[in-house]
């Protein structure tokens, strides 16, 4: 029988993967603003593999349940996005390594670990006009509202809050990674394409989460 | 857009097959992993040299994969860096007790991907180097950026190390000689249409109707500004003088001057513009020792071209002089 | 329009001088009459090669001037046949004891240019024949058109006389070859765009967003149909098919494919129509002894591709594998 | 001194050399619809050279002053239209070879010379779609214009409204020559280029052989 965790953690990465799916298009025309046009495209290809091989995953707790996840979409996306999200994944991973249940707190935790891995393999930070700029954010947010108690379904309605507002606030950062950084100042003006995706994400994860 | 294609997203396996069935007797494909090698490879007495980087360039890299240039290249999608395991796997396959070379263009994709997997290929105790190529001009090298980008210019490095593994020289000498043409090689390019990546269905970006885009990247990345559509002379005023004062190539230098089309260029302009920036060198007091006209790193469909200039001296002239047998050819 | 240009009027003369220069050692240029000929001819021991046409289908024919293929190309203007005094100074001036073979794409202007030339160099005591080429399935040979159209087939053509002559064959050998390749030679195109000729500045013709041009020729004229835009394999489908039951090519027949694009189409696309074409002709269980992949015979920048199958015979596939040393190359 | 002859057949090429010149573009446009689009740029740039060389003409006779244009013709002006043409002034000038004056009856002699040129040289007739069906009704109407004793200027009225009216009239046929005829039926319903071509020169003539 699944653990609540397995299936908590499938709920979330079943809900990421049909939110990249669905947003192909969307995701593609951002990042043509300034990028090169394949974000969605990327991201789209790497979770339909994901959810092609879904009952195939090892799901003997979540954290090798992410593990393999995360090396599904390393081997399966290109691009800037394979590398970066395979990593978050697979620190996301790593953070909750052993744990039968995984519950608001380590959610925090798995998103620190996510954050320093993008940092780490991207050397970008908070600033860089990349999609940082909205996960950490959300991840402050969710934080302050898991440490006031606040359901699991509230807090991560903050997240999402959080993220959108970072997300639009891209606009007017200059991008200093990734493709978008060559433009110079020609990137102040739009989001960045993996910023909006956070919020998307989160916002997504909060309706399905009130329907569940 | 219009083109010739099926499913958008089969787009990059099923060029790969033509290249295969074209090529029955020197290249394997494996479609796995985007994979096009020299059927002779990998081999003990060579060093191995393996060029990914995404798809849409061609004939880079897929093209010039046989004997004298590259032993494999495992492209990803259009203008996507290949997943981290098409290199890893391609790495195993193709490792040499010499040693594996991976070339790649400067683009972040690019390098997190090689970088995990060479890691990877590491910890299997494959001996393996990373050689990064960042010729574009265009690009300031700044702390904003992940530095100057790969472009057109990187044919002269797959050919130099192409020629020196073919000779056998080890992984050092190899990397010694390729980090030397990269450093003597600059590109500047321009273009006149923006590109359609198939799966994307339209163009890239906007162009004005009598718009350019002064330092464009291969992959429809903006470059240093957009211009009114000139002259082809004040075209290569601008983006050969750019080129020229960069490294800086200076009275009295000998040259390789490549003519690169992105795509959707025919070989007529290419070779005017070829008059044109041979004339201006040689009233700079430049002299052309090698000179390359045609199709080397495309951006799709792209109306434009890029001029590449590489400083030459004996090592790297004979080098690129040596031979090679790759699938671009007449005959 | 937007294209590398400075004046239109001179863009085939900026065009050839680039050549001239990019090949100092191997072709001459006389500017008077668009004429790149080899450094080396006339040779009094071998039989000159020569083919005018109009420009704007490079690389042919200026650029396969060279040791093995032309001794010497006179274009005309942009899908302009040469002027007569340019063909019958051409032919004064390479004039070989053994004779001179004038290659003739089958265009009103170009028999008529070259008739008249013919005529005035016989005059002058040259001994001079014509061979007329007329691959294009896509026109039916009839009383009201001067026959079929000499297409990318051209290349075969060229190919087969100039191995013949530069091994030293006469000049009645030369022309039994060159009318048999060209009487195994099909070839049908399509076009996804127009193309755009310089001195007129804006498309030769109107194609919809979705529609394409099924049997275009090689200077935008109409082919046989217009049809909607449809997927590579239906569209390979439609002219490989009007070229296998044109000659027609049947079961056990060992062919050389040539997959030759119009000039705006990348060499990516090119490899996956080859792909499909190679796997339909295995079906019908045809051989594919030769293939030839990139651009041979363009239309300016126009979007689109061509299908040609030669018929192989042991003479012809020995003609067509012989080296030649032309400025289409890589190195 | 200049014969009068000389002056008219000046008059008459250097008129013909304007009008192709001054129509590039229009001409062009006519070739590009069943064509290729480059009739009126190869007459233009044929004619530009006329009009460079003009002060070095042979001016002996009308006869040698029109085989030097024809030289210049054939070896400046590419495609169908310059063996033509060059073969249209060259048999014109055999037509009055050796003669000191040109009457009526000589130019239409000289046209009549040039159409059989044509003929010969396009292996093409009257109803073909080509030049020829401008160029042979003109000629017609002149030659009864110049019967019936009427003024030069009259006699090119006739000839440029006989032009015109078959030229229009060439709307309805199919091409079998030239690079219209590949298109088959598709030529049916424009005008072809070269017929056109010979209405505006007729007509640009007669006004100002008025104005002479
Ligand atoms: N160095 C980096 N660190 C963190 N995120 C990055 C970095 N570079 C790019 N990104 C993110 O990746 C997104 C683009 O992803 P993708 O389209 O897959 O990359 P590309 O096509 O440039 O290889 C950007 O919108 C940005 O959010
Ligand atoms: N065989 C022919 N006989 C007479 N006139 C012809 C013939 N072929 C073409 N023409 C005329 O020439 C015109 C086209 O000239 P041009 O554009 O120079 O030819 P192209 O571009 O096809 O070589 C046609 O409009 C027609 O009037
Ligand atoms: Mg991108
Ligand atoms: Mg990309
Ligand atoms: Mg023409
Ligand atoms: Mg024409």
């Amino acid at each position: 029988m699944k653990t609540r965790s397995i299936i908590d953690t499938e709920f979330v990465v079943r809900s990421i993967a049909e939110t990249a799916i669905e947003n192909e298009d969307a995701f593609c025309k951002l990042d043509s603003v300034v990028g090169d046009g394949d974000f969605g495209y990327s991201l789209a290809r790497g979770f339909e593999k994901v959810l092609d091989e879904w009952d195939v995953f090892d799901r003997t707790d979540s954290s090798i349940f992410l593990k393999s996840i995360a090396h599904t979409i390393t081997s399966r996306i290109g691009g800037t996005s394979g590398p970066l999200w395979g990593t978050a994944f697979l620190r996301a991973s790593t953070a909750v390594r052993g744990r039968d249940e995984v519950g608001g707190a380590d959610v925090v935790a798995m998103l620190r670990a996510a954050i320093e891995g993008i940092k780490d393999r991207g050397k970008s930070d908070v600033g860089d006009k990349t999609l940082l700029d909205a996960l950490v954010p959300a991840t402050d947010a969710l934080e302050v509202a898991v440490a006031q108690g606040s359901s699991f379904e509230k807090a991560l309605d903050e997240a999402a809050k959080a993220a959108r507002e970072a997300a639009d606030a891209t606009s007017s950062l200059q991008a200093r990674r990734g493709r978008a950084s060559y433009t110079g100042e020609r990137s102040i003006g739009s989001p960045d394409a993996g910023a909006v995706a956070v919020a998307v994400i989160l916002e997504r994860l909060t309706i399905q989460s009130r329907d569940r | 857009m219009k083109k010739f294609i099926n499913d958008p997203k089969n787009f990059v396996p099923e060029m790969l097959k033509g290249l295969a069935l074209a090529n029955p007797d020197t290249l394997k494909y494996v479609p796995e992993y985007n994979l096009i090698h020299r059927a002779d490879a990998p081999n003990a007495d060579k060093v191995t040299i393996i060029q990914g980087s995404g798809s849409g360039h061609e004939p880079a890299h897929v093209m010039t994969v046989g004997k004298g240039m590259l032993d494999a290249a495992c492209p990803g999608d259009i203008f996507a860096a290949p997943p981290v395991d098409y290199v890893y796997e391609t790495t195993k396959l193709l490792a040499s007790p010499k040693g594996v070379l991976l070339l790649v263009n400067n683009y972040t994709g690019d390098r997190m991907a090689f970088e995990m997997a060479q890691e990877m290929a590491r910890a299997d105790g494959i001996r393996v180097e990373m050689l990064f190529i960042d010729d574009d001009v265009a690009v300031e090298d700044s702390l904003y950026t992940i530095g100057r980008r790969g472009v057109a210019g990187n044919f002269f490095v797959m050919k130099a190390v192409g020629a020196a593994a073919e000779a056998g020289a080890d992984l050092d000498e190899i990397i010694r000689i390729g980090e030397k043409v990269n450093s003597v090689t600059r590109t500047m390019g321009v273009a006149l249409t923006a590109c359609t990546p198939p799966a994307k269905g339209s163009p890239l970006f906007d162009l004005g109707p009598d718009e350019i885009e002064i330092g464009i990247g291969i992959h429809g990345e903006p470059g240093r500004r957009r211009g009114k559509l000139v002259s082809a002379d004040e075209i290569v005023d601008d983006i050969l003088g750019a080129v020229i004062t960069d490294l800086p190539f200076t009275s009295g230098d000998r040259v390789a001057l490549m003519v690169n089309g992105l795509g959707g260029t025919p070989i007529s302009e290419l070779y005017l513009l070829y008059g044109l920036a041979h004339e201006k060198l040689v009233s700079a007091s430049i002299t052309v020792g090698r000179n390359y006209v045609g199709e080397y790193c495309t951006s799709l469909d792209m109306a434009g071209a890029s001029i590449t200039l590489v400083k030459l001296d004996e090592e790297i002239e004979s080098l690129l002089a040596a031979p090679a047998e790759i699938p671009i050819r007449v005959f």
